[in-house]
Order: C-alpha cells, then structure tokens, then sequence
C-alpha cells in the first residue's frame, strides 16, 4: 500500500468533482492506479489518450507508486 | 533564465521581444496565437487555460531548451496565458531570433507546435449557445 | 488600400499589427529583418536602401495579393525601409493573419522570401574594413 | 529611332555615373538598348542577371523601344 496525492484537471476533475485528493492504493503501478480510480470517478478518458506525471516531471504508467508522491493524470492538451 | 513562462493576466510583447533583438540577429520570426469569435464552427464566448503549472514551466523550457539545440537561432521565448480569456485577447506569444530567416521561422514553428502539443495547458471554452467544454483533441 | 509600403524613416509597428488583428483570425505570424553587424563574415557599420520606388510599391502589392490567393489568410502587410540604416535598425517587417498557424506561417515565409526575390530593391553595405558595395546575389 | 528615359540603380547608376538620362537609340528591342548602354558605361553586369521594366512595369527584353518610355534595367535585388 502506498499513499499518494492525485492531481485532477480539466475534465478529470469536473469528473472528480475535486482537483486534489489522498489516495491509499495497493495498485501495482500508475496505469492500474489510473484504471481503479476510473471506475470509481467514471472518467471518460481511456488511458491510451493520457500521459502520466509524478512529482512535476513525466512518468511512465509502468512506474511504481512511490510512498507520498504526487501523481497527475494528463489528458490531451489544447495549448494555445 | 527563463525562457517559457506562463501568466494569469494579459501580458506586454515588447519586453520581451525586445530582450530577443541584439546586433548579431538579422532575423526575428514570431508567432502569436489570439482567442476567435468561433471554433469548428461554433460561436465561442470567451475561453479560461487551465495548466498544471509546475509541469507545464518545465516541459515549456525543455521545448525552448530543444529549439535552441535543433536551430541555429540566437534566442527564443514563449509565453502562454492561463486564465479566463475573452474574445480578441492574446493566448500565446513566441518569439525567435537568428542570424537567418529560416532558422528563425523554423524553430518558431517548432516551439509552438510542440508546445501546444506536449505542455500541459487546457482550453475550456464558452459557446454562445450556451454550452462549455473541455478540448481534448483526438 | 495599400498593403506593402516603403518607409523612408524608421517606422512603427503597431498599427500595421493591430490593423491585421480581428476576431475572426486566431493565428498571426510575423517576420522582421534587421540590421546586422556582419554579413558574409564582414563587419558591417550600416548600410542603405536603394529602391526603384514606383516598381518596388507595384510588385510589392503583387507579392501580396498572391500571397491572399494561395494561402488561406485573413490578411498581411508589408513594409520596407528604404535610405540609410544604423546596425540594429528594422529593414523589413511582415504581418499575417489567419484563423490558423498553417497558413500564417506559410503565407509570411512566402511573402519575404518574394519580396527579397522580385522586389526592386538593393542594399549598399558600408564595410568596418572601409570598403563599401552593392549586394547583387547570384 | 526612338527617345527614351533610361533608369540606372545600385552598381548600374554607380558604373553609368548618372541616375537618369535620355537616350536616342535605333537599338531593336530593349536587349539591344542594354547591350549599346552596357558597352558605353562599361556596366559589369551581363543581361542575363537582369531583368528590364518598361514605364513602372517589368517588361521582355524583346520589347520595341517606344517613344518617350521610362526604361529601367533592374539589377539582382538584394531587399530584406
């Protein structure tokens, strides 16, 4: 089990009706960390259509959890 | 230096347009990106940019930084408004200078293509028909 | 109304910008040529625009209207110095505008590359080394 | 014979020592008119690196002079 913070934006957070929120997880790594908090939030977002961070710096969804990591899920961007 | 920054408020050019141009720089190639009246056919109200800031700092720097090493440019900056946006205001700014034309107009296509598609910067945007949404592209 | 001009002093930016923003045209691209200290690995202390002024305004519009033909653009300007330039000093500034960067970006790169190329106007470079001459490229 | 107004720019007005001048010539197209010009003044230039305008507009080397034209040789442009 680790405890981690994850980072909601865009329609992840409307979904999440949060932007912040402490997870205790047993996933084995951050896509199945991604997966559980899917059916929990109903997000509409396959994971093939994000990328995943880990304390401000891209990550990849095979990485661990590490214990008090900040984790964000990043859907596709629309810059400019 | 920095040189990608973002900004919660409507921000001046010149300064940093300014910072860009030195003796040694015949060229000077820049893009500015500006919020429209409509968008795949849709009446847009206003729209608000949404970025995970600590990220979106540092993968716009690591674009700027392979600008700098891809192009034989003199200097380059980008800055990217977060925020709520009206209609007719300044989204985005990048600015490249370089000895020669094609280096400048080559990385200022490079910075703003990659930026728009790697940092994390969200667009939500107001249709006058009443609607918002979230623009995730494909 | 006229789109590309010559300026026989330093002339200012702003209007020929804010002119070519509209609510209408998300993307504007620009393209500025300046003064350099060096050409050709020569220092260079200044130098003069010579133009045959009624061709050069002439074909100049005619680089621009080509430009609003091929290219899906809202509209771009052009403005040349002509007379005697100071390193550092603006020799050439393009606008355009378009709903989208693709054809800003192609439009302006055309528009310069037509204007260096067909436009009737020639530079003198006054050399550090005191020579001076008229560039005629191959 | 045909008068016109010849225009010399750059290393043409350089070579010629005159911007302007008036010119009566039997020369049968404008390709003739540069190639008496070029041996008078000694222009560097070959014909082939130029290009000819005829009253503020670019014209064929082998155009006929007309009467009172403004005739401009216009040498490789370096603008920009």
């Amino acid at each position: 089990m680790a405890r981690v913070t994850v980072l909601y934006f865009a329609s992840l957070r409307d979904a999440a009706g949060v932007s912040i929120e402490s997870v205790e997880s047993d996933a084995a790594d951050l896509g199945a960390l991604y997966e559980s908090l899917r059916v929990r939030h109903g997000f509409p977002l396959p994971i093939g259509r994000l990328r995943v961070a880990a304390d401000g710096a891209f990550a990849q969804w095979s990485d661990r959890l590490r214990e008090g990591s900040e984790v964000a899920f990043i859907p596709p961007v629309s810059g400019g | 230096m920095k040189r990608f920054n973002l900004s919660d408020k409507p921000f001046d050019i010149a300064p940093s347009r300014d910072a860009l141009l030195n003796a040694h720089a015949g060229a000077f190639a820049s893009f500015e990106g500006w919020v429209r009246d409509h968008n795949d056919g849709r009446a847009v109200n206003g729209l608000r940019y949404e970025a995970y800031v600590a990220l979106a700092e540092a993968e716009g720097e690591r674009v700027l930084d392979e600008a700098l090493e891809k192009f034989d440019i003199v200097d380059a900056r980008c800055i990217h408004r977060i925020g709520d946006l009206a209609i007719g205001e300044l989204a985005v700014w990048v600015g490249v200078s370089a000895a020669h034309r094609d280096a400048a107009f080559a990385a200022s296509r490079y910075i703003i293509d990659e930026v728009k598609s790697r940092v994390p910067i969200w667009k939500h945007e107001r249709y006058a028909e009443g609607e918002a949404g979230w623009l995730h592209p494909e």
